[in-house]
């Protein structure tokens, strides 16, 4: 299955914006969020189309998102991740002595995951952030 | 009903002060004057939020009294050796004046969310200092406007519209007419290309040249705006001059411009996949403005280089105030982040990741800030206001951030409250509550109170100052 | 001698600049024991989180030895002026922070910002470092200002950030910007480096032996040499010799291997 | 004060003639020295560009902390103390009142936040006026009615006390990177001259009858050759005066008392001034000693903080405020072998000495400009004792050792002089009444000082009146001991005066001024102004306007 090497940046958007004033747990909020834009070509390439589920990985974890075509093309390599609870899972914590984890411009690998679901807010939470109890 | 005018908005780091809005019967039915997102929050803030405290009991968050949650609190914090209290950015600074005596009280770090927006710009700031001003400056002077990793038709919708390019001011009129007719001249190429390629079965169409400088800008004397950034934003589209960065090297560009600026010479011939020849132009428009502007977003900070890329872009802004007036800005995100910055640093001497352990301040991000702490699992308990860490924060940091007693003041139901052990839900500031807050640029402006808070619902500043009373009576009763 | 024994694993910061032999010099196990330590915000007595034991060995000067795990702990021996530190495990962040004289061994790793500040004395690190060695305070131009760091594995970030005066040797790889805005001394790396080496120094000398995937845009080539002089010693190259950074009209030299780096050979032609 | 031994009474925070001896607690300060509590004119301690300066200075905080106690909050010290610390470092030097001189009115709010967090003084701020479009469009047009009834205005909008005028018409030409050169040089844009700014603000100043006059930095600051520039600023206002009132109060005049025509060439001008100001007396004066330190350069004067970054290369911060003023910032350390800086120091001392009137030429370094304010006791030393001036004359630059007319001077303040010069003059000047004496029905802001005036003699025992200066026995506020032997006992609030100016007709600004709002700034015309209540502990001064 082809791979795509590309570099991770994350940001605002005004959908996600707007969105997150339904409340976090709204579908609308995810679904502004568990996007990943990606070039047309290199979607080709990665054998996706417009709304496919892709997994995103990096070397702190991996996470399945829905394949949008980036705007304002070409960006080749270059793939885009709103902020979120889904895009953090994949966010490296160090800091270099900074205080700020790298959240632009991460090493990241997308390829296509017809089989996977997007996970709920709520299943996500589930799925990683597990209480412990004493 | 009634219409109350003169608003600000809590949402972004414009703050904008101009908002109407319409109130019946205690409900916000109507705002004017708001971009999409601050609209969003005015009229959907009361639809998902949460009026009662919880506590965990036995792993479930179940209702409580507000006494009971602010003794649950207040236990929590005064039995710690290393709390955390984060958050900061999105409530007023009276709740951060508090907030502040609070850490200190219970020997804390406290630290607020620039250590993950702005705060390697403040390391920036330390190191080279910072040619600023208010926003008006720009609006009456501005001839030059440089986003670089910044987004503002995304990220802070009004941006353009109040201060920069679409604005009257005394020295600098509006460009808004330019753009309109430019806008219609590029959908109007766009169609007709569209047309030509369906009609001819081309090549693949040859990208138009809107942003590398050519045909709008040869005799423009006006306003120019500069976009750099790695990805062609709405706001890229809408520039005179976009400079497409390679991710990773905005350093690089900087520093060359810096080069350039200084008349050297740069030995390659492009420099973060930017033509020289460009960047050579775009030098010359720097030094022949009458006073230009460089906003800069969290493209910058969160990138590599991170504060270093800060460091270059405070020197090239500083190096041009020997040809012009230069100045530069940082694009802050939320409503009172800056607010956050200017109380913590009135109180500490410092504007952030400020560790009281120790009982008095000591700064050092890398090892006194949120995500280094969590990283190393150093903390033993945590205080969030006002914002959502197990949203945004990596994942390790996250989870390492419930792995001990967290309490939330929150009003929304968001993954943090979901995970907390003490959720104390405070009216919304700003909408149901008042405060001072400071707009991006520092100037200093009023919340406003605008409908009533549910009656369980303090405001930040009261729950914080009742958690505080209630440690130092913990604290009295065990000496 | 003193040996230190950690009692138990700590989990939060503990302030450790009293473990020095400066502050031990002439105090009895029992004063030892009774030095305020911060854990956290609680103020304890060293002799609560460590075994303090003396052994009477003839020694010329005074060694303290900790044994165990001090990873947690900051600023062990910060501002000392003589003597000799030995740590057989990891070291916390600011480890010798403002040394004024002495040495001090780390036979693990250490943590960030180790030798910042210092003016006189030696640190030795067997294992690997942070970021910032050597460094400045936030907002101070005042970096490393004398003495010799020696790392035998990798370090990171802004290693001799605003550096002054003095000698980081650093046998594996470094992360980037080594050197950022370093006035004067010498960095040596024995491995790879990252990008952004010697970025707005103004003076001093950067030796890189190993790999480095670019030079800053604002270097400019100007010589090769066949050989490089550290601290005395001759070091074999052949080397570029890169000037800057022009952007701060800077007059640093950056000495990057030949042979590691052929991706550089186009920058020959500007020779 | 001159030995004299007296009891003093104190009830209910005033001076009074008597009380229940009975019933009242008693101070024993047989053998010290009592003195009002002291009034600072012109310190840098809140707002916009003193929290910009600690922002960008964590490498001089890290030098100087101060851990909190059962009564004290914490903080950090050195040149730009947060507020705090301020106030406590205030208080146990025996201090009680302090001016903010410098504050943007846009940004006013802040000031006040910071005010309001800054403990055990009572404290006002200045609102820099000198560049400020709507007043500047006044003046060009002589309107000095409208422009008095719209200052009246901003001093209401920003709970401010006096009118501060910095590098008139300089700070808008910064705006597009430029200055004026001059008090006779034209304002960019505008048809008008800072002379005209500076008689215009007064002629406004009287006509509201504020309690001080207007508060001026002049143009030129920190050039050589600029005392040419500061008598010309003191002269174009000389008509203005009536009787012997002054009308002018030229800041923190060291600054502005160079002499020559280059660095090379510096030299002081302190004799030229100092000749003006002992036959004039339209004119106040406070000093601006600098001290030999690492300290923090920050004024509204952006063009001269440029200059200065130039000159050092240290890191540097700007920050224009639209319509009204601009600030920047450098650290800055003086050196003792430093011709200019030695020169610097010299012109202070010399003014301060060569000035004959104590009660017009008052103790401040212009905290943090020239020193930080816990110099003060050693400033007072050089005053009061020739030995100490020789001492440090011998360890300055040689060139500026041999221009320097302090081996000339002879002159040794008395305690008495310090007292006018620290407290008594100050508060005369501001127009604050019951301030700086302890007659009946003054405020019970005492300092008293562990040092008996009768066998002390300053000029040889300097060190011992430092020591006593630095760490007063008692310090009380509002009859309260507050801080003791150089420790806070009891922190209190400290109050905020502002000029609450009534105008014979009341006036509301036009909806002219409304829609110029609009036009002039990026805020709401009804978000810009601040409410009483937004003071912890307002103290307002009522002023009847002569429109």
């Amino acid at each position: 299955m082809p791979k795509l090497k590309a570099t991770l940046l994350t940001g605002r958007t005004i959908d996600q914006g707007t969105e997150r004033e339904r409340g976090k747990f709204s579908e609308e909020y995810r679904r502004s969020v568990t996007i990943c834009e990606i070039d047309p070509d290199d979607m080709k390439r990665l054998g996706v189309t417009e709304n496919d589920n892709v997994r995103v990985s990096t070397d702190s974890g991996s996470v399945i998102l829905r394949a949008v075509k980036s705007a304002r093309a070409p960006h080749p390599d270059v793939i885009f991740v709103p902020y979120g609870p889904w895009a953090s899972l994949i966010m490296n914590s160090e800091t270099h002595g900074t205080g700020m984890p790298l959240l632009k411009g991460l090493p990241a690998e997308v390829e296509q995951a017809p089989e996977e679901k997007i996970l709920s807010l709520r299943e996500l939470l589930e799925k990683h952030y597990k209480r412990e109890h004493e | 009903m009634t219409v109350i005018s003169h608003i600000t908005c809590p949402v972004c780091g414009d703050f904008c002060d101009d908002i109407e809005v319409t109130v019946e019967d205690n409900v916000i039915t109507d705002v004017k004057n708001a971009c999409a997102v601050g609209a969003a929050r005015f009229l959907n803030y009361a639809t998902h939020r949460r009026t009662k405290p919880l506590i965990r009991k036995d792993g479930e968050l179940v209702e409580a009294s507000l006494d009971e949650a602010i003794r649950k609190s207040a236990e929590i914090l005064a039995d710690a050796t290393y709390p955390l209290l984060f958050g900061w950015s999105s409530t007023s600074c009276e709740a951060t004046r508090v907030g502040l005596e609070l850490a200190e009280e219970v020997g804390g770090v406290i630290d607020n969310t620039s250590t993950i927006c702005h705060g390697p710009s403040i390391l920036g700031i330390q190191d080279i200092g910072i040619s600023s001003c208010t926003l008006g400056q720009l609006r009456h002077r501005a001839d030059l406007i440089f986003y670089w990793g910044s987004n503002p038709w995304d990220a802070h919708p009004r941006h353009i519209e109040r201060y920069t390019m679409f604005t009257e001011g005394r020295f600098q009129r509006s460009t808004w007419r330019k753009y309109v007719s430019r806008l219609g001249g590029t959908v109007t190429e766009k169609r007709l290309q569209r047309t030509a390629n369906l009609l001819l079965d081309h090549h693949p169409p040859t990208p138009i040249e809107t942003g590398q400088g050519l045909p709008y800008t040869m005799f423009q004397k006006k306003r120019k705006m500069v976009v750099a950034d790695v990805r062609k934003t709405r706001t890229a589209e809408a520039a005179d001059y976009f400079l497409q960065v390679e991710p990773n090297r905005d350093y690089e560009l900087l520093q060359a411009f810096r080069m350039l600026i200084r008349d050297g010479e740069l030995d390659v011939e492009e420099v973060a996949g930017v033509p020289v020849e460009l960047l050579e132009e775009v030098a010359d428009v720097m030094i022949g403005c009458e006073l230009g502007v460089f906003f800069f977003g969290l493209g910058l900070t969160m990138s590599e280089g991170r504060h270093r890329n800060i460091d270059a872009a405070l020197s090239l802004v500083r190096d041009l105030n020997q040809y012009t007036k230069f100045l530069i800005m940082p694009m802050r995100g939320h409503f009172n982040v800056t607010g956050a910055n200017v109380v913590f640093t009135w109180q500490t001497g410092y504007p952030f990741a400020v560790d009281l352990s120790q009982g008095f301040p000591r700064y050092n991000p890398g090892e006194t800030s949120t995500i280094d702490i969590l990283r190393r699992r150093e903390s033993d308990a945590a205080l969030v206001i006002g914002s959502d860490p197990l949203a945004h924060f990596p994942k390790k940091t996250a989870q390492n951030l419930i792995k001990n007693p967290l309490i939330a003041i929150d009003p929304e139901l968001t993954p943090t409250t979901l995970m907390a052990d003490v959720v104390i839900p405070p009216a919304y500031v700003g909408i149901e509550a008042e405060g001072t807050a400071y707009r991006m640029d520092h100037v200093p402006l009023p919340l406003k109170k605008i409908v009533d808070p549910p009656e369980t619902c303090l405001s930040d500043e009261e729950i914080l100052r009742r958690i505080l009373n209630e440690v130092r009576r913990i604290r009295r009763k065990l000496n | 001698m003193i040996i230190l024994t950690p009692k138990r694993s700590f989990t939060v910061p503990v302030g450790g600049e009293c473990i020095s032999p400066d502050t031990f010099a002439a105090k009895s196990t029992s004063e030892m024991a009774n030095l305020p330590v911060w854990e956290g915000n609680k103020k304890r007595a060293l002799g609560h989180l460590f075994r303090i034991e003396l052994k009477t060995a003839p020694s010329e000067s005074l060694t303290i030895r900790i044994r165990g795990d001090a990873g947690r702990i900051r600023r062990i021996g910060a501002k000392m002026s003589s003597g000799r530190i030995v740590i057989e495990g990891n070291a916390g962040m600011h480890l010798g922070e403002e040394m004024n004289g002495g040495a001090i061994t780390v036979v693990g790793n250490a943590g960030s910002w180790a030798g910042s500040r210092m003016k006189k004395g030696t640190i030795e690190i067997k294992g690997d470092a942070g970021h910032y060695i050597g460094a400045a305070y936030r907002g101070s131009n005042k970096g490393m200002n004398g003495g010799a760091i020696t790392i035998y594995g990798n370090a990171g970030n802004e290693v001799g950030c605003f550096m002054r005066k003095g000698l980081i040797k650093i046998h594996g790889d470094v992360g980037q910007f080594t050197g950022i805005h370093m006035k004067n001394g010498t960095i040596y790396i024995g491995g790879d480096s990252e990008v952004r080496a010697g970025a707005q120094m103004l003076g001093g000398k950067i030796v890189v032996l190993g790999r480095i995937p670019s030079i800053l845009p604002t270097f400019t080539i100007d010589d090769i040499k066949s050989r490089v002089k550290i601290d005395g010693e001759k070091v074999e190259g052949p080397f570029y010799r890169f000037l800057g950074d022009l952007a701060e009209n800077g007059n640093g030299k950056l000495f990057i291997s030949q042979k590691q780096n052929t991706h550089l050979t186009p920058c020959e032609r500007f020779l | 004060m001159n030995g004299e031994r007296i009891d003093l009474y104190i009830c209910d925070g005033k001076v009074v003639e008597k009380v229940d001896e009975r019933k009242a607690k008693v101070i024993d300060a047989s053998g010290m020295m009592v003195m009002p509590g002291g009034v600072d004119i012109h310190s840098h301690i809140a707002g916009a560009e003193v929290n910009a300066g600690r922002l960008l200075r964590p490498e001089d905080h890290v030098k100087d902390v101060e851990a909190k106690t059962a009564v004290t909050r914490s903080g950090v010290g050195y040149s730009v103390p947060s507020t705090f610390t301020t106030g406590y470092r205030y208080s146990r030097m025996g201090y009680t009142t302090v001016m903010n001189p410098s504050m943007p009115p846009l940004e006013a709010r802040h000031t006040h936040e910071e005010l309001n967090d800054t403990p055990m003084i009572d404290k006002a701020a200045f609102p820099l006026i000198g560049d400020w479009w709507v007043v500047l469009e006044y003046l060009q047009d002589d309107r000095i009615e409208e422009c008095a009834a719209h200052v009246a205005w901003i001093m209401r909008a920003t709970k401010g006390y006096a009118i501060k005028i910095v590098n008139p018409g300089g700070l808008e030409a910064w705006g597009f990177g430029r200055n004026v050169a001059g008090i006779d040089d034209s304002v960019p844009h505008f048809n008008i001259t800072p002379r005209d700014i500076i008689r215009g603000l007064c002629k406004v100043n009287k006509l509201l009858n504020l309690p001080h006059t207007i508060h001026v930095h002049t143009n030129n600051l920190g050039r050589p050759g600029n005392y040419a520039t500061a008598i010309e600023t003191m002269k174009c206002v000389e008509d203005l005066a009536e009787e012997d009132n002054p009308v002018i109060h030229i800041t923190h005049c060291q600054f502005c008392a160079f002499k020559g025509s280059d660095w090379q060439t510096l030299q002081s001008g302190a004799e030229e001034i100092a000749e003006y100001v002992n036959q004039h007396n339209h004119v106040t004066l406070d000093m601006g000693q600098v001290v030999f330190t690492d300290t923090t350069t920050m004024t509204a004067d952006g063009p001269f903080q440029y200059g200065l970054y130039g000159l050092t290369g240290n890191k540097w911060v700007n920050h224009d405020v639209e319509t009204e003023t601009s600030g920047g910032i450098v650290p800055f350390r003086y050196r003792r072998k430093s011709h200019v800086n030695a020169t610097q120091w010299s012109i202070g001392l010399e003014l301060a000495l060569l000035i004959e009137d104590p009660w017009r030429i008052y103790l401040t370094t212009d905290h943090p400009n020239g020193a930080p304010f816990t110099t003060y006791p050693k400033v007072i030393s050089w005053l009061m004792s020739t030995v100490a001036r020789k001492k440090m004359l011998k360890r300055i630059s040689r060139r500026a050792r041999r221009k320097s007319l302090l081996p000339s001077i002879d002159r040794e303040y008395n305690f008495d002089e310090i007292a006018t010069v620290t407290r008594a003059g100050q508060s005369k000047a501001l127009g604050l009444k019951q301030k700086g004496h302890l007659g009946l029905g003054a405020d019970a802001d005492i300092a008293i000082y562990n040092l008996n005036p009768k066998t002390v003699d300053p000029s040889i025992e300097y060190k011992a009146v430092t020591r006593a200066f630095c760490k007063p026995a008692y310090t009380l506020k509002g009859g309260e001991i507050v801080a003791r032997d150089g420790e806070i006992v009891k922190p209190i609030q400290g109050g905020t005066f502002w000029v609450d100016i009534k105008l014979s007709k009341p006036w509301e600004p036009s909806e002219d001024l409304k829609l110029k709002f609009r036009e002039y700034w990026t805020v709401e015309y009804e978000n810009y102004p601040i409410s009483e209540d937004y003071l912890k502990a307002s103290l307002p001064i009522r002023v009847e306007a002569r429109i």
